[in-house]
Protein backbone atom coordinates (compact mmCIF):
# COMPACT_ATOMS: atom_id res chain seq x y z
CA UNK A 1 0.00 0.00 0.00
CA UNK A 2 1.19 3.68 -0.92
CA UNK A 3 1.62 6.27 1.40
CA UNK A 4 -1.66 8.35 1.89
CA UNK A 5 -1.64 11.60 0.31
CA UNK A 6 -1.70 15.24 1.32
CA UNK A 7 -5.20 16.88 1.19
CA UNK A 8 -5.61 20.27 -0.26
CA UNK A 9 -7.38 22.17 2.81
CA UNK A 10 -8.76 25.66 2.06
CA UNK A 11 -10.99 28.26 4.19
CA UNK A 12 -11.88 31.34 2.16
CA UNK A 13 -14.92 34.00 1.71
CA UNK A 14 -15.02 33.38 -2.04
CA UNK A 15 -16.41 31.18 -4.09
CA UNK A 16 -15.45 27.96 -5.23
CA UNK A 17 -15.38 25.97 -8.71
CA UNK A 18 -16.34 22.16 -8.89
CA UNK A 19 -15.23 21.44 -11.88
CA UNK A 20 -11.92 23.47 -11.36
CA UNK A 21 -11.03 21.12 -8.68
CA UNK A 22 -12.00 18.14 -9.88
CA UNK A 23 -9.67 18.81 -12.94
CA UNK A 24 -7.26 18.91 -10.59
CA UNK A 25 -7.42 15.97 -9.02
CA UNK A 26 -7.39 13.87 -12.21
CA UNK A 27 -5.19 16.02 -15.11
CA UNK A 28 -1.99 14.32 -15.78
CA UNK A 29 -2.71 11.03 -14.31
CA UNK A 30 -4.36 7.57 -15.04
CA UNK A 31 -5.08 5.49 -11.62
CA UNK A 32 -8.28 7.63 -11.04
CA UNK A 33 -11.14 5.57 -10.95
CA UNK A 34 -13.67 7.24 -9.64
CA UNK A 35 -14.16 11.37 -8.50
CA UNK A 36 -16.88 12.24 -6.14
CA UNK A 37 -17.75 15.73 -5.51
CA UNK A 38 -20.06 17.04 -2.58
CA UNK A 39 -21.29 20.77 -2.67
CA UNK A 40 -23.44 21.68 0.17
CA UNK A 41 -25.73 24.99 -0.80
CA UNK A 42 -27.25 27.59 1.17
CA UNK A 43 -31.34 26.96 0.91
CA UNK A 44 -33.86 29.20 0.85
CA UNK A 45 -36.07 27.53 3.78
CA UNK A 46 -39.19 27.58 2.01
CA UNK A 47 -38.55 31.58 0.66
CA UNK A 48 -37.63 32.39 4.31
CA UNK A 49 -33.69 32.88 4.43
CA UNK A 50 -32.42 35.53 2.77
CA UNK A 51 -28.61 34.58 3.80
CA UNK A 52 -26.45 32.34 6.41
CA UNK A 53 -23.81 34.60 7.85
CA UNK A 54 -20.89 32.03 8.66
CA UNK A 55 -18.66 32.92 11.43
CA UNK A 56 -14.96 30.58 11.94
CA UNK A 57 -12.12 30.43 14.01
CA UNK A 58 -9.22 31.66 11.60
CA UNK A 59 -6.59 29.01 12.43
CA UNK A 60 -8.66 26.50 14.41
CA UNK A 61 -11.25 25.69 11.02
CA UNK A 62 -7.80 24.98 8.36
CA UNK A 63 -6.47 23.12 11.64
CA UNK A 64 -9.17 20.94 12.24
CA UNK A 65 -9.93 20.62 9.05
CA UNK A 66 -6.62 19.54 7.80
CA UNK A 67 -7.07 16.49 10.67
CA UNK A 68 -10.11 15.45 9.28
CA UNK A 69 -8.88 15.41 5.85
CA UNK A 70 -5.86 13.44 7.32
CA UNK A 71 -7.23 10.69 9.00
CA UNK A 72 -9.77 10.03 5.84
CA UNK A 73 -6.48 9.99 3.92
CA UNK A 74 -5.23 7.47 6.23
CA UNK A 75 -8.48 5.43 6.66
CA UNK A 76 -8.89 5.41 2.31
CA UNK A 77 -6.94 4.62 -0.20
CA UNK A 78 -7.45 8.15 -2.04
CA UNK A 79 -5.74 9.48 -4.84
CA UNK A 80 -6.70 12.93 -3.70
CA UNK A 81 -8.68 15.02 -1.41
CA UNK A 82 -9.89 18.94 -1.23
CA UNK A 83 -11.93 20.74 1.07
CA UNK A 84 -13.26 23.95 0.55
CA UNK A 85 -14.79 25.83 3.20
CA UNK A 86 -16.47 29.26 3.06
CA UNK A 87 -17.10 32.15 5.76
CA UNK A 88 -19.09 35.27 5.56
CA UNK A 89 -22.09 36.31 4.14
CA UNK A 90 -23.36 33.44 1.78
CA UNK A 91 -26.87 33.71 -0.12
CA UNK A 92 -29.03 31.51 -0.42
CA UNK A 93 -28.66 29.44 -3.57
CA UNK A 94 -24.60 29.73 -3.07
CA UNK A 95 -22.25 27.34 -2.22
CA UNK A 96 -20.98 26.66 1.39
CA UNK A 97 -18.76 23.48 1.16
CA UNK A 98 -16.79 21.34 -1.26
CA UNK A 99 -15.28 18.69 -0.69
CA UNK A 100 -14.16 16.42 -3.87
CA UNK A 101 -12.43 12.81 -3.36
CA UNK A 102 -10.45 10.93 -6.10
CA UNK A 103 -9.21 7.25 -6.13
CA UNK A 104 -8.91 4.15 -7.68
CA UNK A 105 -12.46 2.71 -6.38
CA UNK A 106 -15.46 4.18 -6.26
CA UNK A 107 -16.34 2.82 -2.50
CA UNK A 108 -12.92 4.74 -1.26
CA UNK A 109 -14.01 8.13 -2.81
CA UNK A 110 -17.70 7.93 -1.25
CA UNK A 111 -16.58 6.66 2.05
CA UNK A 112 -14.03 9.60 2.20
CA UNK A 113 -16.30 11.96 1.40
CA UNK A 114 -19.11 10.80 3.80
CA UNK A 115 -17.22 11.03 6.55
CA UNK A 116 -15.57 14.01 5.56
CA UNK A 117 -19.11 15.61 5.73
CA UNK A 118 -20.09 14.21 8.47
CA UNK A 119 -16.88 14.69 10.68
CA UNK A 120 -16.46 18.48 9.37
CA UNK A 121 -20.14 19.11 10.44
CA UNK A 122 -19.62 18.11 14.30
CA UNK A 123 -16.01 19.59 14.79
CA UNK A 124 -14.90 21.90 12.15
CA UNK A 125 -15.15 25.19 14.14
CA UNK A 126 -17.73 26.95 11.91
CA UNK A 127 -20.96 28.78 12.79
CA UNK A 128 -24.03 29.30 10.68
CA UNK A 129 -26.42 32.71 11.80
CA UNK A 130 -29.53 32.59 9.81
CA UNK A 131 -30.43 36.28 8.13
CA UNK A 132 -33.98 36.14 6.98
CA UNK A 133 -35.87 37.93 4.74
CA UNK A 134 -38.38 40.00 6.37
CA UNK A 135 -37.21 39.85 9.71
CA UNK A 136 -33.08 40.37 9.02
CA UNK A 137 -31.20 38.84 11.14
CA UNK A 138 -32.02 36.31 13.06
CA UNK A 139 -30.63 33.20 15.49
CA UNK A 140 -27.82 30.83 15.50
CA UNK A 141 -28.81 27.59 14.21
CA UNK A 142 -28.73 24.94 16.43
CA UNK A 143 -26.81 21.89 16.54
CA UNK A 144 -28.60 18.81 15.49
CA UNK A 145 -28.03 15.88 17.51
CA UNK A 146 -28.45 13.43 14.01
CA UNK A 147 -25.00 15.19 13.35
CA UNK A 148 -23.71 13.55 16.21
CA UNK A 149 -25.25 10.34 15.48
CA UNK A 150 -23.70 10.29 12.12
CA UNK A 151 -20.13 11.23 13.20
CA UNK A 152 -20.42 8.55 15.77
CA UNK A 153 -21.11 5.88 12.49
CA UNK A 154 -17.42 5.83 11.63
CA UNK A 155 -16.11 4.64 15.25
CA UNK B 1 -0.25 33.12 37.69
CA UNK B 2 0.32 32.97 33.47
CA UNK B 3 -1.46 35.26 31.03
CA UNK B 4 -3.63 33.81 28.37
CA UNK B 5 -5.67 34.44 25.45
CA UNK B 6 -9.46 33.96 25.30
CA UNK B 7 -10.98 33.80 22.35
CA UNK B 8 -15.00 33.55 22.34
CA UNK B 9 -17.70 32.56 18.73
CA UNK B 10 -20.84 32.85 18.01
CA UNK B 11 -23.46 34.03 20.42
CA UNK B 12 -20.81 33.98 23.27
CA UNK B 13 -19.01 36.73 21.24
CA UNK B 14 -22.12 38.17 21.24
CA UNK B 15 -23.17 37.55 25.04
CA UNK B 16 -19.66 38.57 26.22
CA UNK B 17 -20.11 41.28 23.78
CA UNK B 18 -16.18 39.95 23.37
CA UNK B 19 -14.19 38.60 20.46
CA UNK B 20 -10.84 37.77 22.79
CA UNK B 21 -9.02 39.27 25.06
CA UNK B 22 -5.84 38.54 27.42
CA UNK B 23 -6.27 37.30 30.98
CA UNK B 24 -4.28 37.03 34.22
CA UNK B 25 -5.02 33.12 35.47
CA UNK B 26 -5.45 32.93 39.01
CA UNK B 27 -3.94 29.97 40.35
CA UNK B 28 -6.75 28.31 41.09
CA UNK B 29 -8.06 28.33 37.39
CA UNK B 30 -6.66 25.69 35.73
CA UNK B 31 -8.74 24.04 33.26
CA UNK B 32 -11.54 25.35 30.96
CA UNK B 33 -14.20 24.25 33.56
CA UNK B 34 -13.02 26.39 36.17
CA UNK B 35 -12.00 29.32 34.11
CA UNK B 36 -15.90 29.28 33.35
CA UNK B 37 -16.52 29.44 36.67
CA UNK B 38 -14.43 32.33 37.50
CA UNK B 39 -15.63 34.35 34.35
CA UNK B 40 -19.52 33.85 34.92
CA UNK B 41 -18.72 35.80 38.59
CA UNK B 42 -17.45 39.00 36.43
CA UNK B 43 -20.35 40.35 34.89
CA UNK B 44 -24.54 39.46 34.03
CA UNK B 45 -23.19 39.42 30.50
CA UNK B 46 -20.67 36.48 31.23
CA UNK B 47 -22.82 34.82 33.81
CA UNK B 48 -25.63 35.02 30.69
CA UNK B 49 -23.06 33.60 28.28
CA UNK B 50 -21.81 30.84 30.58
CA UNK B 51 -25.08 29.98 32.33
CA UNK B 52 -25.51 26.36 30.73
CA UNK B 53 -21.85 25.44 30.37
CA UNK B 54 -22.86 21.48 29.00
CA UNK B 55 -23.71 23.88 25.75
CA UNK B 56 -20.02 24.63 25.22
CA UNK B 57 -17.64 23.37 23.73
CA UNK B 58 -13.66 24.26 24.21
CA UNK B 59 -10.30 24.31 22.32
CA UNK B 60 -7.06 24.88 23.42
CA UNK B 61 -4.50 25.88 20.99
CA UNK B 62 -6.55 25.23 17.83
CA UNK B 63 -7.65 21.37 19.35
CA UNK B 64 -10.90 20.48 20.89
CA UNK B 65 -10.40 19.45 24.53
CA UNK B 66 -12.82 18.39 27.53
CA UNK B 67 -14.01 21.07 29.90
CA UNK B 68 -11.38 19.31 32.80
CA UNK B 69 -8.51 19.07 30.29
CA UNK B 70 -5.18 21.13 31.79
CA UNK B 71 -4.58 24.61 30.97
CA UNK B 72 -0.73 24.18 31.60
CA UNK B 73 1.24 25.75 28.93
CA UNK B 74 -2.22 26.77 26.84
CA UNK B 75 -1.40 30.33 25.03
CA UNK B 76 -5.16 30.56 23.19
CA UNK B 77 -8.40 29.39 24.77
CA UNK B 78 -11.77 29.29 22.86
CA UNK B 79 -15.04 29.30 23.99
CA UNK B 80 -17.54 28.63 21.11
CA UNK B 81 -21.54 26.61 21.12
CA UNK B 82 -21.48 23.24 19.14
CA UNK B 83 -20.25 23.65 15.65
CA UNK B 84 -22.64 23.85 12.59
CA UNK B 85 -20.65 24.47 9.65
CA UNK B 86 -20.51 22.20 6.34
CA UNK C 1 -44.20 14.44 1.52
CA UNK C 2 -43.82 15.61 -2.40
CA UNK C 3 -44.21 13.00 -5.24
CA UNK C 4 -41.05 11.53 -6.33
CA UNK C 5 -39.19 13.32 -9.68
CA UNK C 6 -38.39 11.98 -12.99
CA UNK C 7 -34.83 11.28 -13.30
CA UNK C 8 -33.39 12.36 -16.15
CA UNK C 9 -31.57 8.90 -17.88
CA UNK C 10 -28.98 9.00 -20.65
CA UNK C 11 -26.97 6.14 -22.75
CA UNK C 12 -24.40 8.22 -25.39
CA UNK C 13 -21.50 7.41 -27.08
CA UNK C 14 -20.06 11.34 -26.41
CA UNK C 15 -18.61 12.48 -23.17
CA UNK C 16 -20.77 14.35 -20.67
CA UNK C 17 -20.10 17.51 -18.48
CA UNK C 18 -20.23 16.97 -15.21
CA UNK C 19 -20.54 21.28 -14.18
CA UNK C 20 -23.46 21.31 -17.26
CA UNK C 21 -25.54 18.99 -15.69
CA UNK C 22 -24.64 20.00 -11.90
CA UNK C 23 -25.91 23.55 -12.95
CA UNK C 24 -29.38 21.96 -14.71
CA UNK C 25 -30.12 20.29 -11.29
CA UNK C 26 -29.66 23.54 -9.23
CA UNK C 27 -30.53 26.59 -11.66
CA UNK C 28 -33.20 28.40 -10.52
CA UNK C 29 -34.19 26.89 -7.03
CA UNK C 30 -33.24 27.48 -3.99
CA UNK C 31 -34.23 24.48 -2.11
CA UNK C 32 -31.02 22.28 -3.11
CA UNK C 33 -29.04 21.87 -0.14
CA UNK C 34 -26.76 18.83 -1.59
CA UNK C 35 -25.44 18.00 -4.50
CA UNK C 36 -23.42 15.09 -5.54
CA UNK C 37 -21.88 13.84 -8.62
CA UNK C 38 -20.04 10.55 -8.98
CA UNK C 39 -17.60 10.35 -12.16
CA UNK C 40 -16.83 6.66 -13.11
CA UNK C 41 -13.57 6.99 -15.06
CA UNK C 42 -11.42 4.19 -17.31
CA UNK C 43 -8.18 3.84 -15.47
CA UNK C 44 -5.17 2.43 -17.03
CA UNK C 45 -4.15 -0.09 -14.75
CA UNK C 46 -0.65 0.68 -14.19
CA UNK C 47 -0.18 1.36 -17.50
CA UNK C 48 -1.36 -1.28 -19.43
CA UNK C 49 -4.54 -0.55 -20.70
CA UNK C 50 -5.52 1.59 -23.95
CA UNK C 51 -9.17 1.48 -23.76
CA UNK C 52 -12.17 -0.14 -22.64
CA UNK C 53 -14.72 -1.09 -25.25
CA UNK C 54 -18.19 -0.74 -23.53
CA UNK C 55 -20.80 -2.93 -25.31
CA UNK C 56 -24.61 -2.32 -24.40
CA UNK C 57 -28.36 -3.45 -25.41
CA UNK C 58 -29.70 -0.39 -26.83
CA UNK C 59 -33.24 0.28 -25.47
CA UNK C 60 -33.08 -2.55 -22.45
CA UNK C 61 -29.82 0.11 -21.16
CA UNK C 62 -32.26 3.10 -20.86
CA UNK C 63 -34.77 1.42 -19.79
CA UNK C 64 -33.03 -0.67 -16.68
CA UNK C 65 -30.96 2.88 -15.76
CA UNK C 66 -34.87 4.46 -15.46
CA UNK C 67 -35.66 1.72 -13.48
CA UNK C 68 -33.20 1.76 -10.93
CA UNK C 69 -33.10 5.68 -10.80
CA UNK C 70 -37.17 5.95 -10.17
CA UNK C 71 -36.16 3.63 -7.27
CA UNK C 72 -33.52 6.13 -5.79
CA UNK C 73 -35.94 8.67 -6.45
CA UNK C 74 -38.85 6.90 -4.48
CA UNK C 75 -36.60 5.60 -1.42
CA UNK C 76 -34.68 9.37 -0.81
CA UNK C 77 -36.44 12.76 -1.03
CA UNK C 78 -34.55 13.68 -4.52
CA UNK C 79 -34.54 17.83 -5.95
CA UNK C 80 -33.21 15.73 -8.97
CA UNK C 81 -31.01 13.06 -10.50
CA UNK C 82 -29.58 12.44 -13.26
CA UNK C 83 -27.18 9.63 -14.90
CA UNK C 84 -25.49 9.45 -18.20
CA UNK C 85 -23.51 6.01 -19.31
CA UNK C 86 -21.24 6.10 -22.16
CA UNK C 87 -21.01 3.13 -24.10
CA UNK C 88 -18.11 2.51 -27.12
CA UNK C 89 -14.76 2.75 -26.58
CA UNK C 90 -13.43 4.92 -24.17
CA UNK C 91 -9.38 5.49 -23.78
CA UNK C 92 -7.80 5.66 -20.28
CA UNK C 93 -8.39 8.39 -18.41
CA UNK C 94 -11.78 9.10 -19.72
CA UNK C 95 -15.10 9.44 -18.38
CA UNK C 96 -17.33 6.34 -18.25
CA UNK C 97 -20.45 6.78 -15.79
CA UNK C 98 -21.94 9.84 -14.43
CA UNK C 99 -24.40 10.17 -11.20
CA UNK C 100 -25.22 13.28 -10.20
CA UNK C 101 -27.91 13.71 -7.07
CA UNK C 102 -29.52 16.71 -5.67
CA UNK C 103 -31.17 16.91 -2.08
CA UNK C 104 -32.82 19.56 -0.08
CA UNK C 105 -30.11 17.35 2.62
CA UNK C 106 -26.99 15.31 2.27
CA UNK C 107 -27.65 11.74 3.51
CA UNK C 108 -30.04 11.75 1.00
CA UNK C 109 -28.09 12.63 -2.27
CA UNK C 110 -25.22 10.14 -0.62
CA UNK C 111 -27.47 7.70 -0.23
CA UNK C 112 -28.85 8.30 -3.44
CA UNK C 113 -26.46 8.12 -5.51
CA UNK C 114 -24.41 4.91 -3.40
CA UNK C 115 -27.19 3.11 -4.38
CA UNK C 116 -27.96 4.05 -8.07
CA UNK C 117 -23.93 3.49 -8.68
CA UNK C 118 -24.31 -0.58 -6.95
CA UNK C 119 -27.21 -1.65 -8.64
CA UNK C 120 -26.04 0.01 -11.83
CA UNK C 121 -23.30 -2.06 -11.94
CA UNK C 122 -24.73 -5.40 -11.40
CA UNK C 123 -28.26 -4.64 -13.38
CA UNK C 124 -27.50 -2.41 -15.77
CA UNK C 125 -26.88 -4.21 -19.36
CA UNK C 126 -23.36 -2.93 -20.26
CA UNK C 127 -20.26 -5.17 -20.78
CA UNK C 128 -16.68 -4.13 -20.92
CA UNK C 129 -13.90 -5.32 -23.10
CA UNK C 130 -10.40 -4.74 -22.51
CA UNK C 131 -7.75 -3.06 -25.18
CA UNK C 132 -4.03 -3.21 -23.62
CA UNK C 133 -1.42 -1.26 -25.06
CA UNK C 134 1.04 -4.08 -25.74
CA UNK C 135 -1.53 -7.32 -27.02
CA UNK C 136 -4.09 -5.37 -28.57
CA UNK C 137 -7.55 -6.35 -27.93
CA UNK C 138 -8.12 -8.46 -24.81
CA UNK C 139 -10.28 -10.22 -22.76
CA UNK C 140 -14.38 -9.25 -21.28
CA UNK C 141 -13.72 -8.20 -17.70
CA UNK C 142 -15.20 -10.32 -15.35
CA UNK C 143 -18.06 -9.52 -12.91
CA UNK C 144 -17.17 -8.56 -9.27
CA UNK C 145 -18.22 -10.67 -6.28
CA UNK C 146 -18.05 -7.63 -4.60
CA UNK C 147 -20.47 -5.70 -6.33
CA UNK C 148 -23.42 -8.05 -5.81
CA UNK C 149 -22.57 -7.78 -2.02
CA UNK C 150 -22.38 -3.65 -2.34
CA UNK C 151 -25.55 -4.09 -3.94
CA UNK C 152 -27.09 -6.78 -1.28
CA UNK C 153 -26.64 -4.07 0.94
CA UNK C 154 -29.88 -1.90 -0.20
CA UNK C 155 -32.18 -4.92 0.51
CA UNK D 1 -45.14 -22.27 -32.56
CA UNK D 2 -43.97 -19.07 -32.30
CA UNK D 3 -40.96 -16.58 -33.58
CA UNK D 4 -39.26 -14.83 -31.21
CA UNK D 5 -36.22 -12.76 -32.00
CA UNK D 6 -32.97 -13.94 -29.55
CA UNK D 7 -29.82 -11.29 -29.04
CA UNK D 8 -26.33 -12.01 -28.14
CA UNK D 9 -23.88 -9.47 -26.10
CA UNK D 10 -20.26 -9.51 -24.91
CA UNK D 11 -18.80 -13.12 -25.44
CA UNK D 12 -22.37 -14.75 -26.10
CA UNK D 13 -22.35 -12.56 -29.53
CA UNK D 14 -18.36 -13.55 -30.15
CA UNK D 15 -18.73 -17.24 -29.29
CA UNK D 16 -22.28 -17.65 -31.36
CA UNK D 17 -20.83 -15.60 -33.99
CA UNK D 18 -24.38 -13.93 -33.89
CA UNK D 19 -25.77 -10.60 -31.99
CA UNK D 20 -29.14 -11.47 -33.39
CA UNK D 21 -31.51 -13.92 -35.02
CA UNK D 22 -35.19 -15.02 -35.05
CA UNK D 23 -36.05 -18.22 -33.74
CA UNK D 24 -39.08 -20.36 -34.69
CA UNK D 25 -39.60 -21.66 -30.89
CA UNK D 26 -40.56 -25.35 -31.03
CA UNK D 27 -43.97 -26.45 -28.07
CA UNK D 28 -41.40 -27.30 -25.88
CA UNK D 29 -39.37 -24.76 -25.62
CA UNK D 30 -41.24 -22.45 -22.85
CA UNK D 31 -38.39 -21.26 -20.86
CA UNK D 32 -34.70 -19.33 -20.90
CA UNK D 33 -33.58 -22.33 -19.73
CA UNK D 34 -35.05 -24.67 -22.69
CA UNK D 35 -33.71 -22.43 -25.06
CA UNK D 36 -30.40 -22.65 -24.11
CA UNK D 37 -30.34 -26.05 -24.30
CA UNK D 38 -32.45 -26.07 -27.42
CA UNK D 39 -29.20 -23.89 -28.80
CA UNK D 40 -26.54 -26.03 -27.65
CA UNK D 41 -28.15 -28.63 -29.63
CA UNK D 42 -27.32 -26.64 -32.80
CA UNK D 43 -23.80 -26.83 -33.39
CA UNK D 44 -20.07 -26.44 -31.30
CA UNK D 45 -20.45 -22.14 -31.41
CA UNK D 46 -23.43 -22.60 -29.42
CA UNK D 47 -22.58 -25.75 -27.35
CA UNK D 48 -19.46 -23.98 -26.10
CA UNK D 49 -21.45 -20.31 -25.92
CA UNK D 50 -23.84 -21.76 -23.52
CA UNK D 51 -21.47 -24.43 -22.13
CA UNK D 52 -22.08 -23.10 -18.51
CA UNK D 53 -25.72 -21.82 -18.12
CA UNK D 54 -25.79 -20.48 -14.73
CA UNK D 55 -23.16 -17.84 -15.53
CA UNK D 56 -25.45 -16.79 -18.30
CA UNK D 57 -28.43 -13.66 -17.56
CA UNK D 58 -31.29 -13.45 -19.50
CA UNK D 59 -33.91 -10.74 -19.98
CA UNK D 60 -37.65 -10.82 -21.66
CA UNK D 61 -38.61 -7.87 -23.15
CA UNK D 62 -35.68 -5.56 -21.90
CA UNK D 63 -36.45 -6.92 -18.37
CA UNK D 64 -34.57 -9.44 -16.19
CA UNK D 65 -35.82 -12.68 -15.71
CA UNK D 66 -34.95 -15.99 -14.09
CA UNK D 67 -33.91 -18.92 -16.02
CA UNK D 68 -37.37 -20.60 -15.83
CA UNK D 69 -39.28 -17.09 -16.21
CA UNK D 70 -42.22 -18.39 -18.77
CA UNK D 71 -41.77 -17.06 -22.49
CA UNK D 72 -44.92 -16.85 -23.26
CA UNK D 73 -45.83 -13.79 -25.02
CA UNK D 74 -42.24 -12.76 -25.31
CA UNK D 75 -41.33 -10.72 -28.14
CA UNK D 76 -37.30 -10.47 -27.43
CA UNK D 77 -35.40 -12.51 -25.67
CA UNK D 78 -31.51 -11.98 -24.73
CA UNK D 79 -28.62 -13.80 -23.23
CA UNK D 80 -25.63 -12.10 -21.89
CA UNK D 81 -22.83 -12.63 -19.26
CA UNK D 82 -22.88 -10.77 -15.92
CA UNK D 83 -23.01 -6.72 -16.32
CA UNK D 84 -20.08 -5.05 -15.51
CA UNK D 85 -20.98 -1.50 -16.42
CA UNK D 86 -20.18 1.52 -14.21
Amino acid sequence: MTAPITPKVIVQAENFDVSLEERELREGRLDVGAVLSFTGICRDEGGLLEALELEHYPGMAEAELTRIAVEACKRWPLTGLTVIHRFGKIKSGENIVLVVAASAHRRAAFNAADFLMDFLKTRAPFWKKEHFKQDGEGSWVAAKEKDDEDAARWN
Amino acid sequence: MSTIKVRYFAWLRERTGTAEEAIELPDNVNTPAALMEWLKQRDEAYAYAFEETDAIRTAIDHEHVEHDHPLTGAREIAFFPPMTGG
